[in-house]
């Protein structure tokens, strides 16, 4: 290759799991190895937003405890659990979402105020999907908060979102680890952390059942667009998957210093192959 | 099938007429790698007279897009006909493939690119 | 290539859809084209497996009318749906499904009876998923009744089926069109007849919205394993798309012919590139 | 990487040692593919030294796949190690390939075969 190698990291859907791209971020900083462009999906967009932004490793950290705590999932959307039960009165439809989306806009804008893609330091891309047609919609301009604001409306817990003419969820649905907007853009090296959903040893009531299924159909969706990925791509795909002894779920939010620290390692693991495929002397 | 290269300075033009499949693949893939490896990995593919493409075609067009970026340069696809972007949707190209709906478009994404 | 290409059929899943093969059929049979290998899942189970034990068009025609019919779904699986409101009373548990399966068992076996994959004339494969795991269970050996019921366990619709340890599920949930098996078993060329599910334009209950999600994902899916299996074959992939101009749903048994002459005509598209690819004279 | 050929009868096994990865795909691809066309489409590639598959390393594997398949025979992986069975599955590729526990296995997968 004449040119020097470019540099991408995704970080794929996980809610809290995604933290652990700080512990990466940790490892690349310290190694001083730059990225080119990033890529974020549903709680990856969170973390690639704010490196993107070209915040400190300190910062990125700090704003995670703003981001994505308790509070965020504390207070129950009352007329979405109502209009379970009264579909008409409480007009049904894509803005269901049983977990008030309130404190997570209002904490949102505290990090991010208006700031818009254009003001990014290393190109961002954050994925959403078409919650009417399923398509994959990958958000490079507008507002950042809007971008993953869709793009972390997880079904059944937060409402989708509009923007400008299309109605948006989580990018999990159509793409939970989307390596292919790297491809396309043109990255050779491409970091891509990703996560499977847990999944439950017994199922035991129908809303159990439901969110079972969801997790089997997306934990193989992630596997067959990583196959579809890995045979496209030109170049090098490097996949970064933490291991966490206990399981992580969806509001495990006082587990992200442990999540952080298992990113870090998984990250150690890979930095000689990355040296050599770069070039970089130890 | 046919194909036309013109080369007209840093970004190359190649014009495919009539069926990418099976039977046209192979010929396909020689005549784009070997103007790759001589030194012209920005390509633009005209596919406006492209009228079919199977499975096979697909994976030629992969294969040229991949000997591309591995020198360096990239492989844009332009003006395809209704039934062959429901080939290129149904595969998963679009999200791996720059596809504009005109030439001069795909044009200027190498030129902004170059100045940007 | 020095050896004749090998054939497959494939057809995915799809419901009362997948009677589309059986026009299909018609047209291979018609241009004596024979297929070496036959893949089914979901739907698409029960056409494939009828082809591959030998029965002649007529007779595989006559059978969906005894497999596939209202009566199959007229009954309320009602310890099911108590088991929604009581689970732990009526034992919620892989064995939820909202139909009573007792009458597609009895069609099963009126036309299967105790056949065994060893009795076919044609190799095939029942892509089956496991309920705990989501990952894929291709069958090609037990009672092809067993296979085929496993396949067509809709989640929420039909119950799980116990396969030896293994709880099966609909093989849709991880594989809807699985060409993968055909690429496998050394296929050359692949006919393959898949089938998006129909999303709705409005989503007015919460079944509907998880119904909706469920169908985004399932076409997501199909989307996703034909890209990685068409980047990865060595020869060709035909796909036939049947088209309908009504959307036909998973109860519309009455639509059988319409769907049938579908599925005819647009494998007639089809059928000069197939000759071509084969070698075979007009 | 190391690769060694051993050529009995029909079936050939391909003893790979090391790493598999972009660093050393090109190699494989090149010594494979030779062998292959070379009048040896039938392959069994023994994978109990390989300590490290990547992405590049799979693409590797799966082009000799296809130019196996192409010249009518297949090419089937033996005895990989956890970690790179791992890799395997993540990539789909336990999908697409035989893959045996030992090569005594997939020997008689071929000779099976060309019984049957």
């Amino acid at each position: 290759m004449d040119k020097k190698p470019r540099l991408a990291l995704v970080v794929g859907a996980g809610s809290v799991k995604c933290a652990a791209a700080l512990g990466l971020w940790k490892v690349l900083n310290r190694e001083n190895i730059p990225i080119d462009l990033f890529v974020g999906c549903s709680g990856g967009s969170l973390y690639t937003a704010t490196m993107a932004l070209g915040f400190s490793l300190d910062e990125c950290i700090e704003y995670t405890k703003t981001l994505w705590n308790k509070e965020v999932t504390a207070q129950k959307n009352w007329q979405a659990l109502l209009s379970v039960a009264f579909p008409k009165l409480f007009n049904f439809g894509p803005s269901f979402g049983m977990i008030s989306d309130r404190r997570m806009e209002t904490n949102l804008n505290q990090v991010f105020s208006n700031r818009t893609f254009a003001e990014v330091k290393t190109p961002l891309t954050i994925m959403t999907t078409d919650f009417y047609t399923g398509e994959q919609v990958p958000l490079n301009e507008g507002k950042i908060v809007d971008a993953i604001r869709a793009s972390i409306a997880i079904p059944f817990i937060w409402s989708a979102h509009k923007v400008g003419e299309r109605t948006l969820i989580d990018g999990g649905v159509s793409n939970p680890m989307p390596v292919d907007v790297a491809i396309k853009e043109g990255a050779d090296v491409i970091l891509a952390m990703g996560f499977q959903s847990p999944l439950p040893r017994t199922v035991k009531s129908v809303s159990r059942y439901a969110f079972h299924i969801n997790s089997l159909m997306t934990n193989n969706l992630y596997h067959s667009n990583f196959a579809f990925h890995n045979a496209v791509h030109h170049s090098e795909i490097i996949t970064i998957l933490p291991e966490f002894e206990h399981s992580i779920r969806l509001f495990d939010t006082d587990q992200i210093p442990y999540v952080i620290a298992q990113g870090e390692k998984a990250a150690e693991e890979q930095i000689p192959y990355i040296r050599k495929l770069l070039n970089i002397e130890p | 099938m046919e194909i036309t290269i013109t080369t007209t300075g840093v970004i190359d033009q190649i014009i495919i007429t009539g069926s990418i499949d099976a039977l046209t693949a192979p010929q396909l893939i020689n005549t784009i790698n070997a103007h790759i490896h001589d030194g012209h990995p920005n390509v633009i593919a005209d596919f406006s007279k492209v009228e079919f493409m199977s499975s096979a075609g697909l994976r030629a067009i992969l294969a040229s897009v991949k000997e591309a970026r591995a020198n360096g340069g990239d492989f844009r696809l332009a003006a395809p006909q209704p039934n062959v972007e429901k080939v290129l949707k149904m595969s998963g190209f679009h999200n791996i493939v720059k596809v504009f709906t005109n030439v001069d478009d795909a044009l200027a994404s190498f030129e902004s690119q170059n100045n940007g």
